[in-house]
């Protein structure tokens, strides 16, 4: 098993050391001419207004509340799906399946509630101008 | 429309239209391209496809030109300079200048209309990327020319007669709009 | 530290320099830049019948992934700075061909009090493209022209003529 | 040997970003070196034989976690100008706090003879987990999900009368 | 592997006395460099060549075709002029984190090639929590853009990072919960024995094992392109509103790591869907000569996986993109509830039909074949409605 | 595990990581970076549980705490996330001190 | 969202932007992902046409109305001719009106194929535009062998056209209409009628009748609100009323009424209409000259007069200002991008900036008429 | 309603700030009071005969001596259309602006405000449209003179092509 997990680790220096080597030619080959309006932020040609450094919305913010607990729910199914069938050959099945559907069954409330409550929803409300 | 029915309908609708879709692309998959493969990879130049009245490049049959300047003054923005004088002894138009600003002209083909000989013509080349702008000048006149003189009855010079054929078939099938007469460009405008 | 235009001309050298160019010159990306007229041409030559997309030049929206500017169209006084700004933000090296009359010297609208008569009075030009519109062939000849010149930098060797690798243009 | 050169390698990616998390002074450094003490923490896990608590802690905490609390600076902090992590307790004191916990529990660790089974062969982990989830452990399994689902249902009140307005 | 080493040692191709787990870290090391620059890195730049060429064909255009034959080589010089381009930092952005981000995709990258089952036994580690392993190192591809959006501190790039990061997440779990199915019905988590629980013939795969994994195959496919950010979700590059997303600000090679990390996204996509509903690498015992069956193998899914790089392709070529709003929409309230039922729907097959239920393999097999009966219909319909002969210029 | 690696080494490494999170928990005034701490202390946590499993013979329980420590974890960044959400957007500021003064 | 305000952030869409057509630019406010307002910046491509016109005489100004509205140039020729006919009531030979329509409707096809290809671009098909643009091309040959040019014709002459139809023209053109239909029909299947395309149009960018009339809305985009409105029915010029066709207007079908999608639809039925047109008029189309005799130096009286003409995108007006020289003394043009543009920051409120995108492609603005 | 009615209407309405009728062929045209402009507008939208519920053009020309302003309205309900002008002194010009009547005014008044430099009292925002905002000079006047250079970069461009004088003319 170290064995196993020792391909990621060395896929994981390959990696690193790949790019690594390829920024290395590119400095060996590539031109660098930077002056200061060379820098600045692309904006369509436009100078830029205002810094992009800014408090964003916090639409994405309760998806990713939701989705947070979700993705720990997938982690909690895997070992029961994996150990599932075992069970439902050794003539446990109903119970298994039972436990299951309880498990899954009480998120996908929360799920239900989410959407009653419309919090799935994007709202489009125009933001009020002060 | 209850929600299930418009839940399930919304489902039916994506999937039946994006079949669709699918299907013509494939279809189009299936189709030969539509590419010119310019330049190279074609059995014809495309200046040889290009239809008759093609405004490309311009170009000048000095050997008709009258030296009238109407192309001059037809022109909108002044991209042709002729200089045309008279010869003291032999009372002869010279044309000692006929340069046309490629880069500058706008292919409007006005200046090719009030030609008496059509000497002055668009051709069907539009090949003329260079590097440089005084690159893109056409000069016609290598040294002083004579100016051609019209004569009544048919042309008889043999060298000339071709390019003056071109010429007045030029002006039939292209230039001159509702058959008005060159004779009218003489006066200024 | 880049080793441009530092090694000496050797047979191998040359070479690579013959095949980096060629290399590059068989991926130019060019920058959505469409300003007038020229820029409905521009998109026919994107399109199917002249499909520039055959030498590798397809477009790109951010100027910062893009080798090459075409200046397809009327260039306004207004525009002029952002045009100045937008070369500014592509790397090097960059090219530009100009496309049409009014990119080249302004062409019928010298008459005009807000045209700026020429973008190579703001920016380096490489190619200049006659037309009115040029039609898409035209301007792929003029990426061929480009390719041409790529063809003939000097990349890794020193350069003798004038003819560096890219354009180094200085802040300005 | 070779174990060794990895649990150090491991280690020390750990502890160098839950130092940086610790002391940078800017807060989104922090966030983004959580990334790298919880990809050391991982390597720690499947040196501890149990591959799928090491992939359960990648999905969740920087699938999940790291990126929510991302997003929260990114919503929260004017970031532009949290380069300052003012103290509420001083450093100082901070200090002298964690120095004389951390000695009392290392006092603790090297003092303590633990009962050290003999090192069983690695093998699979997530039958076991799977039946003891359905086995053993079927009670805390359910109300792990009653847990999540509080969570998810109080996450959404709490944050609900901004939602709406 | 292990047994690859063993035989390695005991050959003592590595003198007498090497230590074992050197020997290990030496093949594990070599094999791995071998399957990234061998497979991983040259399929990343033959697709996005063979992606311009499909797509521009299906846009009745040609494509590139002159870099080597037929334009093979493009991806070639794509990769040599990004080497040649200057590098721009922004002044403006976060050094650090912009220059960090490229590394991180490139691992995102990387890693599921461990887990890549080319054949029964062409397998870098045949982890048992393969799928697990698959699924969640993509993660860190939404730490990354996060990181370039934020550090190019520029606003296309900051709105294109954050879009990126939630469609990314949010699809994951429907990604997450379609997986389930399969392990319900084969009770592991290894690529290998999700394959060995299939059969070659269709029937046996389990996309026609029973209604609910053949919604499941689906919803994995489409989320999964979501999690690659490919059309019709590709709005964090959506080039018509956020100029180039979150890479709108890097240049040269580090541009040129993002595209390559979404080229070869696409082989992992395909292998994923490949392993767990198509049969992997199964095919028929023709021979008892293993390095010909592990070849015949190879060939078969690879050429699986490809048919789904170019299906990608083509909806790429045929669908626009959707709005933000509507894909969390998609996601929340059409995918998470069907995969829930189709999961629940799986287990209760499972405890009825343990060992599957052949007959239903047969009748869906049908239904798909009527279903593509159908489609050649309409593509022929518009092959012979268009008349495309109709060209005015000699030349084509 | 061989290679001399024992049950101290990952209990000092967990130990570090936990005075670190406790310093974090301490020093910072910003509610995001409390929260980071809380993760890494909870991550130490995770490393003695599954150390003492290992070197406990192997038993799994160890490994089902971590597991349910980590949603715990999980259920607890939601939460305290959604709170600073909150707080956030009720004081303008997540400055934890300055919330105690503003309250009330 | 505003009670958290996340502090709105300030976008400069353009004047380079992939989906602005032409050179525009939108100072966009947005919080998120949702705009609080959309501020038009035209003037890019101002090229003061207008002024021109007062240095270049009558004829030498024909070629610079193809660059005022270079995606459909016949119309703008069209409507300088016709305003110059007016001034010194000039009759223009049946044929040549003939010549005129056929080139406009032609002209017609082309600009909607790249306004409905455009649009499905921005929103990320990139198959439709090209499949457009092949169509285009196609035209463009057709055109260029009527008048030499693919895009800045100079077709059409003070007094009729400059060039009769050439031989064999007709039988082509009948040809190309046949493909097109089928075409029409494939483009649909293709995009039109694609769900998420629906979804994204339907609902974006409401207008009411009423706004649109007061915001002086035309052609399409007037249309799609329901209003029965065609110059070439309504206030006939030309030959139009003796073709057959009749007006598509929008219903909202897929959204509310006059949303982006009824303007989408309008210009896919609109296409189909001008085939029709074009059936007939390459039927019935007369002989004799196509044009009037017309002095070189076109001296119209003293006066000013304003016409009214259907262009690709709709009520193009040209008012013209004669001294009695042979050089006008005012030029005006008033175009329908110039006044939908005006429309955009009221609508734009509470959009998402993927719904600008598709809110400017669906006005089909074309910048060089807004800014001339 | 011919257009000549429409304006012997209006004249009836408003009697001597109408201060003129054109029946000049083709167009014919009523000239009024500049003070007078929004009212008459008003009139012209509402009254139920007239209807002109469209401003479908406006523009301004610069006569030498004096600016005239021209509405061109147009009623879709009658399909009738009048124009209005009003006459305006070359030096700071300035009339009230028709934005409360017809939003469409909205940009035309700032087109023209922009090149002929007519100020429309009470306008929303009176900024330049076309040109750049520090542009000097309003383009459209007849007297405009082009300047020599903008932001350094020179708008005079001398033809490549020099014509070879060989003897005066
Ligand atoms: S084509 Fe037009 S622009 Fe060119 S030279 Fe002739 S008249 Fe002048
Ligand atoms: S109009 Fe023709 S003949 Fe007269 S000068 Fe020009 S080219 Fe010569
Ligand atoms: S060169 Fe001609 S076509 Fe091109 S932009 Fe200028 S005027 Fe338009």
């Amino acid at each position: 098993m170290y064995l196993n997990f020792g391909v990621p680790l060395a896929l994981t220096i390959i990696g690193i050391g790949f790019v690594a080597l390829m920024f290395g030619l590119q400095k060996l080959l590539a031109p660098q001419n930077p002056y200061d309006r060379k820098l600045t932020p692309y904006e369509c040609g436009e100078p830029p207004t205002g810094r992009a450094w800014i408090n964003f919305n916090v639409r994405f913010y309760l998806i990713a509340l939701i989705f947070v607990v979700f993705e720990v729910e997938v982690a909690f199914v895997y070992p029961i799906a994996a150990v599932y069938l075992d069970w439902v050959r050794s003539g446990r099945r109903w119970y298994a399946l039972s436990e299951i559907l309880v498990f899954l069954m009480i998120l996908f409330v929360g799920l239900v509630y989410v959407w009653v409550k419309h919090d799935l929803e994007w709202i489009k409300k125009v933001p009020v101008e002060e | 429309m209850s929600a299930v029915s418009e839940y399930v309908g919304n489902i039916k609708d994506a999937v039946t239209s994006i079949f669709e879709g699918m299907a013509v692309t494939a279809s189009h998959f299936m189709r030969k391209p539509y590419t010119v493969q310019y330049p190279d990879r074609m059995p014809v130049r495309v200046q040889d496809t290009l239809p008759f009245r093609y405004r490309g490049i311009l170009e000048v049959d000095l050997e008709i030109c009258t030296g009238c300047l109407a192309c001059e003054r037809a022109c909108p923005i002044d991209c042709i300079v002729i200089v045309v004088d008279k010869d003291p002894q032999t009372r002869q138009m010279l044309l000692s200048q006929f340069d046309i600003d490629i880069a500058k002209c706008m292919y409007c083909g006005l200046c090719s209309e009030p030609c008496p000989t059509g000497s002055i013509h668009h051709t069907t080349e539009f090949e003329g990327a260079d590097y440089s702008l005084e690159s893109l000048i056409r000069r016609f006149v290598k040294d002083p020319v004579m100016a051609y003189k019209p004569k009544k009855g048919p042309e008889t010079d043999t060298r000339i007669a071709p390019i003056l054929n071109r010429g007045m078939t030029y002006l039939d099938q292209w230039a001159q709009p509702g058959g008005e007469k060159p004779a009218e460009e003489e006066e200024p405008a | 530290m880049p080793l441009l235009n530092t090694l000496p001309d050797y047979v191998l050298t040359t070479k690579t320099d013959e095949l980096l160019n060629w290399m590059r010159k068989s991926s130019i990306w060019y920058m959505l830049f469409g300003l007038a007229c020229c820029a409905i041409e521009l998109m026919h030559t994107g399109g199917p019948r002249a499909d520039i997309d055959r030498f590798g030049a397809t477009p790109r929206a951010s100027a910062r992934q893009s080798d090459l500017m075409i200046v397809a169209g009327t260039l306004t006084l207004k525009m002029a700075l952002r045009t100045r700004l937008l070369y500014d933000q592509m790397p090097d090296p960059r090219y530009v061909i100009s496309m049409g009359s009014c990119a080249s010297c302004g062409g019928l609208f010298q008459l005009a009090y807000s045209v700026c008569d020429g973008v190579d009075k703001i920016l380096p030009v490489d190619v200049y493209v006659p037309g009115c519109p040029p039609r898409p062939e035209a301007l792929t000849e003029g990426l061929l022209k480009l390719q041409e010149k790529m063809m003939t930098e000097r990349w890794l060797v020193r350069s003798s003529n004038g003819n560096g690798n890219g354009k180094q243009v200085a802040a300005a | 040997m070779l174990a060794q050169v990895i649990f150090y390698a491991l280690a020390a990616l750990t502890v160098g970003s839950a130092m940086l998390v610790a002391f940078s002074r800017n807060i989104v450094y922090s966030t983004f070196a959580l990334l790298g003490a919880f990809m050391g923490v991982v390597g720690i896990y499947i040196l501890l034989d149990a591959d799928f608590v090491a992939m359960v802690q990648l999905l969740v905490y920087v699938g999940g976690i790291l990126v929510l609390t991302i997003f929260a600076v990114m919503l929260t902090a004017g970031i532009a100008d949290v380069t300052v992590s003012n103290r509420a307790v001083g450093t100082g004191s901070a200090i002298f706090t964690v120095g004389i916990a951390g000695l009392v529990m290392l006092y603790a660790i090297t003092r303590t003879q633990w009962h050290q089974a003999s090192v069983v062969t690695p093998a699979p982990t997530t039958y076991a987990i799977g039946n003891a989830f359905l086995g053993d452990y079927v009670l805390p399994f359910e109300v792990a999900s009653l847990v999540l689902l509080a969570a998810l249902i109080g996450a959404i009140v709490i944050s609900r009368h901004e939602a709406r307005e | 592997m292990d047994t690859l080493v063993q035989n390695l040692i005991a050959s003592g191709a590595f003198g007498k006395n090497a230590s074992p787990s050197m020997v290990a870290a030496l093949v594990v090391f070599i094999m791995s460099a071998v399957v990234f620059l061998g497979v991983a890195f040259p399929f990343a730049g033959i697709v996005s060549w063979a992606e311009r060429r499909v797509w521009a064909r299906i846009q009745s255009r040609v494509g590139p075709n002159r870099v080597g034959p037929q334009g093979f080589l493009q991806w070639l010089a794509d990769g040599v002029k990004h080497v040649c381009k200057e590098d721009i930092i922004p002044d403006e952005s976060d050094a650090p984190l912009f220059k960090m981000a490229p590394y991180l995709v490139m691992l995102a990258f990387t890693l599921p090639w461990a887990v890549m089952p080319f054949s029964s036994s062409l397998i870098l580690a045949d982890l048992n929590v393969g799928i697990l392993y698959m699924t969640s190192v993509t993660a860190l591809t939404v730490v990354a853009v996060l990181m370039a959006g934020w550090a190019s501190n520029d606003k296309w790039s900051l709105i294109g990072g954050i879009r990126s990061a939630a469609q990314i997440v949010s699809y994951e779990i429907p990604a997450g919960l379609s997986i389930f199915p399969v392990v319900l019905m084969t009770g592991t988590l290894s690529m290998q024995g999700i394959i060995r629980a299939q059969g070659w013939a269709p029937q046996h795969w389990f996309l026609f094992a029973n209604p609910f994994t053949f919604v499941a195959a689906n919803i994995l496919y489409i989320s999964a392109l979501a999690e690659g950010n490919r059309t019709p979700f590709d709005l964090p590059e959506a080039e018509s509103e956020l100029v180039a997303g979150f890479a709108t600000e890097y240049s040269g090679m580090r541009y040129l790591f993002f595209f390559m990390a979404e080229w070869g996204n696409l082989f992992i996509i395909g292998a994923i869907i490949a392993t767990l509903f198509l049969g992997g690498w199964q095919f028929p015992h023709v021979t008892k000569n293993v390095i010909a069956m592990n070849i015949l193998q190879a060939i078969t899914f690879n050429v699986k996986v490809l048919f789904l790089v170019f299906v990608s392709m083509w909806i790429r070529a045929t669908l626009p993109r959707v709005r933000i709003d509507q894909l969390m929409t998609l996601c929340w309230k059409y995918f998470v509830p069907i995969s829930f039922v189709n999961m629940i729907g799986t287990a209760v097959w499972v405890a009825i039909w343990p060992d599957g239920n052949s007959l239903m393999g047969y009748i869906m097999l049908a239904a798909a074949i009527a279903l593509a009966a159908v489609f050649t219909q309409r593509v022929i319909y518009y092959l012979r409605r268009s008349r495309m002969e109709v060209y005015f210029n000699p030349t084509i | 595990m061989g290679g001399g690696i024992t049950l101290n080494h990952f209990l000092v490494l967990s130990l570090i990581v936990f005075s670190l999170g406790l310093f974090t928990v301490l020093t910072r005034r910003n509610a995001i970076g409390i929260l980071m701490g809380v993760e890494l202390i909870l991550n130490s946590a995770n490393i003695n549980y599954l150390a003492f499993a290992f070197y406990g013979g192997g038993k799994y329980d160890g490994q089902i705490f971590a597991i349910f420590v980590i949603m715990l974890a999980a259920a607890e960044a939601v939460i305290g996330l959604a709170v600073v959400l909150a707080i956030y957007q009720n004081f303008k500021t997540i400055d934890v001190d300055a919330t105690e003064t503003l309250r009330g | 969202m505003s009670t958290l305000h996340t502090e709105e952030m300030t976008l400069n869409m353009g004047p380079q932007h992939p989906s602005t057509h032409g050179v525009l630019r939108f100072v966009v406010r947005a919080d998120g992902e949702v705009m609080r307002e959309a501020i038009p910046d035209v003037g890019y491509l101002h090229r003061s046409i207008e002024k021109i016109a007062e240095k270049v005489g009558y004829h030498g100004f024909m070629p610079y109305t193809d660059r005022v509205d270079y995606v459909c140039a016949m119309f703008t020729n069209q409507g300088w001719g016709m305003a110059c006919e007016k001034l010194a009531n000039i009759e223009v030979p049946h044929r040549g009106e003939y010549c005129r329509v056929i080139a406009a409707e032609f002209n017609r096809i082309a600009s909607h194929l790249l306004s409905v290809g455009a649009m499905a671009m921005d929103i990320g098909a990139v198959t439709p535009f090209t499949h457009a643009i092949r169509e285009r091309e196609m035209i463009n040959d057709l055109i260029e062998e009527l008048c030499g040019a693919r895009l800045t014709f100079n077709y059409m002459r003070i007094g009729g056209v400059a060039w009769d139809l050439p031989p064999g023209w007709r039988e082509k053109a009948l040809a190309y209409l046949d493909h097109f239909d089928p075409i029409l029909e494939e483009y649909n299947a293709l995009i039109s009628w694609n769900k998420i395309y629906i979804e994204r149009l339907a609902n974006v960018g409401v207008i009411t009748p009423a706004e649109a009339i007061n915001y002086n809305l035309v052609g399409p985009n007037l249309r799609a609100c329901g209003i029965k409105w065609d110059i070439r029915k309504d206030i006939p010029y030309s030959v139009y009323p003796e073709f057959e066709f009749d007006v598509p207007i929008g219903d909202g079908h897929w959204g509310k009424l006059g949303d982006s999608m009824d303007r989408y639809v309008v210009r896919i039925r609109e296409m189909a209409e001008s085939s029709k047109i074009l059936r007939q008029a390459l039927q019935k189309i007369p002989g004799g000259p196509v044009l009037a005799k017309v002095a070189r130096n076109f001296k119209p009286p003293k006066g000013e007069c304003q016409i009214r003409l259907e262009s690709g995108r709709g009520d193009m007006g040209w008012y013209v200002v004669s001294d009695g020289t042979g050089y006008p003394w005012r030029v005006h043009v008033r175009t329908g991008s110039f006044a939908a543009m005006g429309i955009i920051q009221k609508l734009s409120a509470g959009l998402m900036i993927a719904d600008l995108v598709t809110l400017i492609a669906s006005l089909d603005v074309i910048a060089p008429e807004i800014d001339r | 309603m011919e257009s000549l009615q429409i304006l012997e209407r209006v004249k009836n309405q408003f009697g001597d700030r109408i201060l003129e009728i054109s029946d000049h062929k083709p167009d014919s045209f009523a000239v009024i009071d500049p003070k007078a402009v929004v009212e008459i507008g008003k009139f012209m939208n509402q009254d139920p005969e007239l209807a002109m519920d469209c401003l479908s053009n406006e523009t301004g020309v610069d006569y030498k001596d004096r600016i005239e302003v021209v509405y061109h309205l147009f009623s879709y309900s009658k399909r009738h259309t009048a124009v209005l002008k009003v006459k305006l002194p070359r030096d700071n010009p300035s009339v009230a602006t028709l934005e409360g009547v017809w939003k469409s005014a909205n940009w035309m008044e700032r087109e023209i405000f922009d090149l002929i430099g007519v100020n429309f009292e009470g306008h929303s925002d009176m900024r330049r449209i076309l040109m750049p905002e520090d542009w000097i000079g309003h383009p459209q006047r007849k007297d405009f003179v082009e300047p020599a250079e903008y932001h350094g970069i020179s708008t005079v461009r001398e033809s490549p092509i020099i014509r070879l004088d060989t003897k005066k003319k």
